[in-house]
C-alpha cells in the first residue's frame, strides 16, 4: 500500500506529512514530485500545506498549473482518494477538483491557532466511521476563507458535502463556517486545517492521525 | 558610481580626491590612506569598493572587536564558536544544535516589511550553510509606542515581514520579543535567530578548499539591489527623507526555499569543500573571508555571474546584496555533480572561480583584470578601533535629582505613595492592556509556530520547548533584550538580558547549552556610546561566566540613531537548552488545570520601580536605584527551577517586566484551563525595596520566579530551597473560581492596598492591548 | 511581434476585500474622504503574437486560465499596445 | 462630488518582482509566449472631492503617503472620473 505525497517547489509540510503517514502505517508514504509529470504507482494522494510556488498571483494557482497536476487529475477521476491540506487544498479548488475558493483571511492576517471542528460527512474515505466527531486541529495560513456562489454552497450542503465546519467563530471568515469540502463523488477531500499536526500526544493530541487512520482502513477494505 | 576598472598604477593622488572618494565608499581619509599603503598604489573604484564593503563596521567589527574578546566563547559540548556561518554546540552523541543571530535593523527602518524578511532569509541560510536543516525562527523585535504613527508602520510591516518570509519558506517562528519603547520610534530594532539541527558528525566551513576548487555561485540572478547597504547604511545614522532606495533589498521566500533544499542536498551529497551565505557586500565578503580563513586566493571571472538585469558593472556585481544566492567550492571533479544536484532542487550553480595560491583576490570582466588585491589586506589588515569610551552610566541618574513630575502618578512611581485601592486595580487592568504587557498573541499567531512539526511548547510562555525526531532530549529557546535598565546602567542591562535568557530557560525545565548575542547601540563614535556599549559586554561576559553558558555567536549593530537621536543600549541574547524526556514535557508543562495550587515566589525579593515598565507606564523618567544583582544567587534560582519543573513539580514563570502582579497574572494564565488567584504580598518580606504597595506589586528584579506546585510539591520545594540557599515565599493559592485577588499587607498583616478583579476581565484587557484601535497589528 | 498588455484584476463585487478595506480606513486615519476601496491586481504581460488581435485573444486566455480566479475575481484587459508602436 | 479613480502601483524598475518572475514561468509552461510579467496593485478608489483637479491631487497624495512604498514602487493615476458623470 502506497499513499504519495506531492511535493511541489514550496511546499513545506511534505515531510510532515510523510511522517504522519508513516507514523499512521510504517513504510507506506512516497514523496513525489510535482516537476514530474507521470505519478508513480500510489493507492492514495495527499497534497500537503506549503506555498507552492511561493503563492505568488493566488495561493495555489501557480501549483494547479504545475506538470503533475494532469496526474492528480486522471488519478482524482479514477475515483481514487486524494486528500489536499491547506495549500493543497487551495490547489485542488484551483485546479478545479474542488469548487469554490479560498479568499485571503477576513481579518487580512496569517492565523495559526487550534481550532475544533465537526466532521459532517462520512462519505469522504478520511472520514468514515468519524461521524459527528468533533476534532482539535491547527489552522495556520493567510488564504482560508472559502468562498463560493450561493447556490454552489446550498447544493453543497444538500449533497452533504460540507465535511468540516468550525465550530463557533471561524479563524478566517469562511461562508457557513466551512472547514473542508469534498467532490460529489467524495473521493476528493480540502481541508483547511492540518490533520499532519496532530498526530502524536507530545505535539497536542492525536486526533489528525484518525483521518490517515480511515484512509488505511479504506484501502485495506477496497485492496 | 562610474568604475574606474583598470588599476591605478602608484599615480600620486590629491588628499582631497582620495577623501571624496573614500567617503562615497563609506571609509575615512585615514582609512584610505592606509587602503593605499597596503596597496602599495592608489586602489582603482572597484578595488576601493571592495574595501568600503569589507572594512565597514558590519563586516569587519572594527570598532568592537576588541570588547568581545571579554564573552567566554568555550563549553563542554561546544563544537563551533564565533566567526564561523553559525555556532554549533553538541546535543547528544548524534545530534548537534546551530544557532546564529543577526539584526536587520537599518533595512527595516527604512523598508519594515522587506527588511525584516531580508534578515529573516538570512538568518535562516546562516544556518543552512553550517550543514544544519534551520528548525526554528525567534524574533527580537523593539518599536516606538504604536501611538507613533511611524512606529506603527515599522511594527506592522516587520511583524508581516518576519512572517511572510517565515511561514512561507517553512521555518516555524516559535518565539520573540516584541517591545514598544520611546527610544525606538525612528529606529526599530529587528533581531533574528534562528536554530538547525545537523548529524553531529557533520562540520561544513565557509571556506573554499585547496588551490585548484571550484568556485560556484548558488541561487538567485545578481541585481542591483543593495550595492553597498552593508557598508553605508549600517555605518552611519539615519536621516531622514533620505533616498536610500538602492541599498534596499527584496526577499523571495520561495527561492529561499529551493535554495535551503539545494544547500542541504548538496551538503549531504558530501560534495562540498565550504559553503557560506551571501550577506552583507555580497560576493565580496563571501569570496574573500572565505579565502582568508584558509589563507588561499580566488580568482573571479564576473560575467560568469548570472545576473537579472543587463548592464551591471563589476563594481555593482561584486557588492550587489541580492538575497538568495550562497557561494561553495567543490573540487574540479565533482562541478557537474554539484549543479546536477542544485538543478534538481531548482536552482542555478555557476562556476564563476577558482582557488588560487596567490593569496590575492582577483577579478576579471570579459579578460581585463578589475580588481587585484591580497585578501589579507580586506580582512585580517581591516582597521581595529580603540575608540574612547566614557562611562556614563551607573548610578548617574540615580545619583542626581529626581526629574520633575511629569504626568501625575511619575513622581509616586518612584515615591512612596500609595494609591488608593480602586486605583490599583484599574492600574492592573490599564497595564496588562497597554502596549508594555499586553498579550503578544495577535504577533504570533500571525507566525506559523508549529511547521516541522517540533513544536512541544509553542509561544507564550517563557520559552518555546521543540523535540529532535529520534532524541529523547528535546530544546528550549528563549530570546531576551534589555533596553530599560541599560540607560541608568549598560553594565545592568547586560547582565539582565543574559540572566533573563536563562532564566526564561529554567521555567521550562531546560538547562542552557549554549547563547548567541545581539548588540545594538548608536554610534561607536560617540564615547558616551562606546562607555556603554563596553559596560553592557562586560555585563554580558560575567553573567555568562557565571552561568557556565558559552557565547557562540554574536552579532553587533551601531549607528542606530537619526538625527543625533541614539537609541538607548540594547543587547539581546537568545539561549538554547536541553530538555530532558521531551515527550512527556508537554503534559507536565501545560497542564490541564492549576487550580487549587499554591503560589510560591523564588529567589530574590529585591525589587525596584527604577526603569521599570511600570515606572515608563505611569509617564515617568527612568530613575531611581536598580536592585543588587546577585550572579550566584540568579544561578542557585535557576538551577532550583529547572529541577522542580523538570520533577513535574511546579509551573514556573520569570517575574520580569511589569513585576510580580503581572507575573501572577501570567501563571493563572499557563494551564488550558485558566484560573483564579487568591494571594498576599507582606511588604516588606516581600522584599528589599517594597515598602510600598507599587513597589510590591510591580516593582522588577532580577533572579525572581514565580511557581505555581501542589502541597507535596511545597514540601519538596522547601527541602530543595534551603539546600539550595534560595529564599522562598508562599503567596497563596491558585483558584477554581474567576476571582484575581492580591491583599498588599502592611504591619501587622494589615491589608494596605489590594487588587480585586474577574480575572476574565483582566484577561480581556490584556489579550486585545494590541488589537483593534491604532494598536492593530494588521 | 511583441506585445505589452495591463489587465486589471478586481475583487468581485460582493466578495469581501479585507485589504482595500483596511487601506481605506488607513486613508479615512489620515484625513482623506475615501468612501470605499477595492484592492486588485495589476498585471503588465509582455508576450509575442503575430498581430493585435490574436496578442489580445492570447491575453485572455491567459486571464481565464491562470491569471483570476472566476470564483473571486474579474479581469480586464486595460492596454494593449504593440511595442514597436509605442517605442 | 464623488469621483472614482483607479491607480496602479507597480515594482519600480530594477526591484525584484518574485511574483511576477514565477507568474511568466507558469504562462511558458501553459505554453504562452509570456516573456516578461511585473505583478502590481490595482486600487479603485472612491472619494469626495470638490472638483477633479482636488481629487486628482487627494489621489497623488494618497499614493505618496500611503498607497506606494517610494523605495519600491512607482505609482501612475490609471483613471479619474466623476460618478455623476459615468453614470
Ligand atoms: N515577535 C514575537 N515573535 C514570536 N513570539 C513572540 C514575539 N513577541 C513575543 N512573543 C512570545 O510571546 C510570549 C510573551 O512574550 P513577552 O511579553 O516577552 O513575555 P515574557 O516575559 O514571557 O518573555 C513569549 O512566549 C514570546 O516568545
Ligand atoms: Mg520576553
Amino acid at each position: 500500500m502506497r499513499i504519495g505525497v506531492v511535493v511541489f517547489p514550496g511546499s513545506n509540510c511534505d515531510r510532515d506529512a510523510l511522517s504522519a503517514i508513516e507514523l499512521a502505517r510504517p513504510g507506506c508514504a512516497v514523496a513525489i514530485r510535482a516537476e514530474e509529470a507521470e505519478l508513480p504507482p500510489v493507492d492514495a494522494l495527499v497534497l500537503p500545506g506549503g506555498f507552492a510556488y511561493g503563492d505568488y498571483l493566488r495561493a495555489g494557482a501557480l501549483a494547479a498549473v504545475a506538470p503533475v497536476m494532469e496526474g492528480v487529475r486522471r488519478f482524482a477521476d479514477s475515483g481514487r482518494p486524494v486528500l489536499g491540506i491547506c495549500n493543497g487544498f487551495q490547489v485542488l479548488c484551483e485546479a478545479g477538483l474542488l469548487p469554490g475558493a479560498l479568499a485571503p483571511n477576513e481579518s487580512g492576517r496569517f492565523v495559526c491557532e487550534e481550532v475544533c471542528l465537526f466532521v459532517e460527512s462520512e462519505a469522504t474515505p478520511f472520514t468514515a466511521g468519524l461521524g459527528s466527531r468533533r476534532l482539535r486541529l491547527p489552522v495556520a495560513h493567510a488564504h482560508g476563507r472559502y468562498q463560493a456562489d450561493a447556490a454552489t454552497l446550498d447544493r453543497l450542503e444538500r449533497n452533504g458535502q460540507v465535511v468540516f465546519r468550525y465550530e463557533g467563530q471561524s479563524p478566517n471568515g469562511s461562508a457557513r463556517r466551512i472547514a473542508g469540502v469534498r467532490n460529489e463523488r467524495g473521493n476528493v477531500l480540502g481541508m483547511m486545517p492540518h490533520p499532519e499536526r496532530r498526530v502524536e500526544d507530545a505535539l497536542g493530541g492525536r486526533d489528525g492521525l484518525l483521518l490517515f487512520a480511515a484512509l488505511l482502513r479504506h484501502l485495506e477494505a477496497s485492496a | 558610481m562610474t568604475a574606474r576598472t583598470t588599476p591605478v598604477q602608484g599615480r600620486p593622488e590629491p588628499v582631497a580626491e582620495g577623501a571624496a572618494r573614500a567617503a562615497a565608499v563609506g571609509l575615512t581619509g585615514d582609512e584610505y590612506a592606509r587602503v593605499v599603503s597596503l596597496l602599495g598604489r592608489a586602489p582603482n573604484d572597484v578595488e576601493l569598493g571592495l574595501f568600503g564593503g569589507l572594512w565597514s563596521e558590519h563586516c569587519s567589527y572594527k570598532s568592537s572587536r576588541r570588547h568581545l574578546g571579554a564573552l567566554p566563547k568555550d563549553g563542554p559540548g561546544v563544537v563551533a564558536g564565533p566567526g564561523e556561518n553559525a555556532g554549533v554546540v553538541r546535543l547528544s552523541p548524534r545530534v548537534s544544535l546551530a544557532l546564529r543571530i543577526e539584526s536587520h535593523n537599518h533595512p527595516s527602518a527604512v523598508e519594515p516589511y522587506q527588511g525584516a524578511a531580508t534578515g529573516v532569509g538570512g538568518i535562516i541560510r546562516d544556518v543552512a550553510s553550517s550543514g544544519a536543516r534551520p528548525v526554528a525562527l525567534l524574533d527580537g523585535l523593539r518599536f516606538g509606542p504604536p501611538s507613533h504613527a511611524r512606529a506603527l508602520g515599522h511594527f506592522r510591516g516587520v511583524v508581516a515581514g518576519v512572517g511572510g518570509y517565515g511561514n512561507c519558506i517553512g521555518v516555524p517562528t516559535v518565539g520573540g520579543e516584541t517591545e514598544f519603547e520611546p527610544g525606538f520610534a525612528e529606529n526599530p530594532l529587528v533581531n533574528v535567530m534562528c536554530l538547525g539541527y545537523l548529524p553531529a558528525g557533520r562540520r561544513v566551513r565557509p571556506v573554499l578548499g585547496a588551490p585548484g576548487s571550484a568556485v560556484l555561485l548558488l541561487g538567485a540572478p545578481t541585481g542591483r539591489d543593495g550595492v553597498h547597504g552593508a557598508s553605508l547604511l549600517a555605518s552611519r545614522g539615519l536621516v531622514p527623507e533620505d533616498d536610500q532606495r538602492p541599498a534596499v533589498q527584496v526577499g523571495d521566500p520561495f527561492h529561499g526555499k529551493r535554495l535551503l533544499e539545494a544547500s542541504l542536498a548538496l551538503v549531504e551529497a558530501g560534495v562540498l569543500l565550504g559553503l557560506t551565505d551571501l550577506g552583507a557586500a555580497g560576493l565580496a565578503s563571501a569570496l574573500a573571508e572565505a579565502a582568508a580563513r584558509q589563507g588561499v586566493g580566488v580568482d573571479v571571472w564576473l560575467e560568469r555571474v548570472p545576473l537579472r538585469e543587463a548592464g551591471l558593472t563589476p563594481y555593482e556585481i561584486l557588492l550587489s546584496e541580492t538575497q538568495e544566492r550562497m557561494l561553495c567550492a567543490v573540487r574540479l571533479d565533482d562541478v557537474a555533480r554539484a549543479r546536477a544536484v542544485a538543478r534538481r532542487e531548482g536552482v542555478e550553480a555557476a562556476e564563476i572561480g577558482r582557488v588560487t595560491e596567490t593569496g590575492r583576490l582577483r577579478a576579471f570582466f570579459r579578460e581585463a583584470v578589475v580588481a587585484d588585491v591580497p585578501v589579507a589586506a580586506l580582512t585580517e589588515a581591516a582597521p581595529v578601533y580603540d575608540r574612547p569610551a566614557r562611562d556614563e552610566g551607573r548610578g548617574r541618574a540615580a545619583d542626581g535629582p529626581l526629574p520633575p513630575a511629569g504626568a501625575a502618578g511619575a513622581a509616586r512611581a518612584g515615591g512612596r505613595e500609595v494609591p488608593s485601592d480602586a486605583d490599583l486595580t484599574g492600574r492592573l487592568r490599564a497595564f496588562l492592556s497597554s502596549p508594555w504587557l499586553a498579550s503578544r498573541r495577535p504577533v504570533y499567531r500571525t507566525y506559523d509556530f508549529e511547521v516541522q512539526t517540533n513544536t512541544v511548547v509553542p509561544p507564550g510562555r517563557d520559552a518555546a520547548v521543540l523535540r529532535v525526531r529520534g532524541e529523547a532530549d528535546g530544546v528550549a529557546l528563549a530570546l531576551a533584550g534589555e533596553s530599560r535598565y541599560g540607560r541608568l546602567d549598560p553594565r545592568y542591562g547586560g547582565l539582565w538580558a543574559f540572566a533573563q535568557a536563562l532564566r526564561s530557560l529554567a521555567c521550562l525545565g531546560a538547562r542552557p547549552l549554549a547563547a548567541v548575542d545581539c548588540l545594538n547601540f548608536a554610534s561607536p563614535e560617540r564615547p558616551e556610546v562606546m562607555g556603554s556599549f563596553r559596560a553592557a559586554v562586560a555585563g554580558l561576559a560575567e553573567a555568562a561566566r557565571a552561568l557556565k553558558t558559552p557565547v557562540v555567536g554574536g552579532n553587533v549593530s551601531f549607528y542606530n540613531e537619526t538625527d543625533g537621536r541614539p537609541i538607548p543600549p540594547t543587547p539581546v541574547v537568545g539561549a538554547v537548552g536541553r530538555v530532558p524526556e521531551v515527550a512527556a514535557a508537554r503534559a507536565r508543562l501545560l497542564p490541564e488545570s492549576l487550580s487549587g495550587w499554591e503560589v510560591w515566589l523564588l529567589g530574590a525579593q529585591a525589587a525596584s520601580l527604577a526603569a521599570s515598565a511600570f515606572q515608563f507606564f505611569s509617564g515617568g523618567v527612568p530613575h531611581g536605584a536598580l536592585p543588587p544583582f546577585d550572579l550566584a544567587l540568579e544561578r542557585r534560582v535557576a538551577i532550583l527551577v529547572r529541577q522542580a519543573v523538570r520533577q513535574g513539580r511546579a509551573v514556573a514563570t520569570d517575574v520580569g517586566k511589569g513585576g510580580l502582579a503581572p507575573a501572577l497574572f501570567r501563571l493563572t494564565g499557563a494551564a488550558r484551563e485558566a484560573a483564579g488567584a487568591d494571594c498576599d504580598l507582606p511588604l516588606g518580606a516581600a522584599g528589599e525595596g517594597c515598602h510600598d504597595a507599587l513597589t510590591a506589586l510591580f516593582g522588577e528584579g532580577p533572579s525572581r520566579v514565580l511557581v505555581a506546585t501542589d502541597e507535596p510539591g511545597a514540601r519538596w520545594l522547601a527541602r530543595a530551597a534551603s539546600r539550595l540557599r534560595v529564599p522562598l515565599l508562599r503567596l497563596g493559592r491558585l483558584s477554581a473560581g474567576d476571582a484575581f485577588r492580591i491583599r498588599v499587607r502592611g504591619p501587622h498583616g494589615r491589608v494596605v492596598a489590594f487588587v480585586d478583579a474577574p480575572r476574565s476581565e483582566l484577561a480581556r484587557a490584556w489579550e486585545g492591548g494590541l488589537e483593534g484601535g491604532d494598536g492593530a497589528v494588521a | 511581434m511583441k506585445y505589452t498588455a495591463v489587465v486589471r484584476i478586481w475583487p468581485r463585487e460582493g466578495v469581501l476585500d479585507p485589504a482595500g478595506l483596511a487601506v481605506c480606513e488607513s486613508l479615512r486615519r489620515l484625513g482623506f474622504a475615501a468612501a470605499e476601496v477595492r484592492l486588485g491586481k495589476a498585471l503588465r504581460l509582455t508576450l509575442d503574437a503575430e498581430d493585435e488581435a490574436r496578442a489580445r485573444a492570447a491575453v485572455a486566455e491567459a486571464c481565464r486560465r491562470l491569471l483570476a480566479n472566476p470564483v473571486l475575481e474579474a479581469w480586464e484587459i486595460d492596454e494593449l499596445v504593440s511595442l514597436a508602436r509605442s517605442g
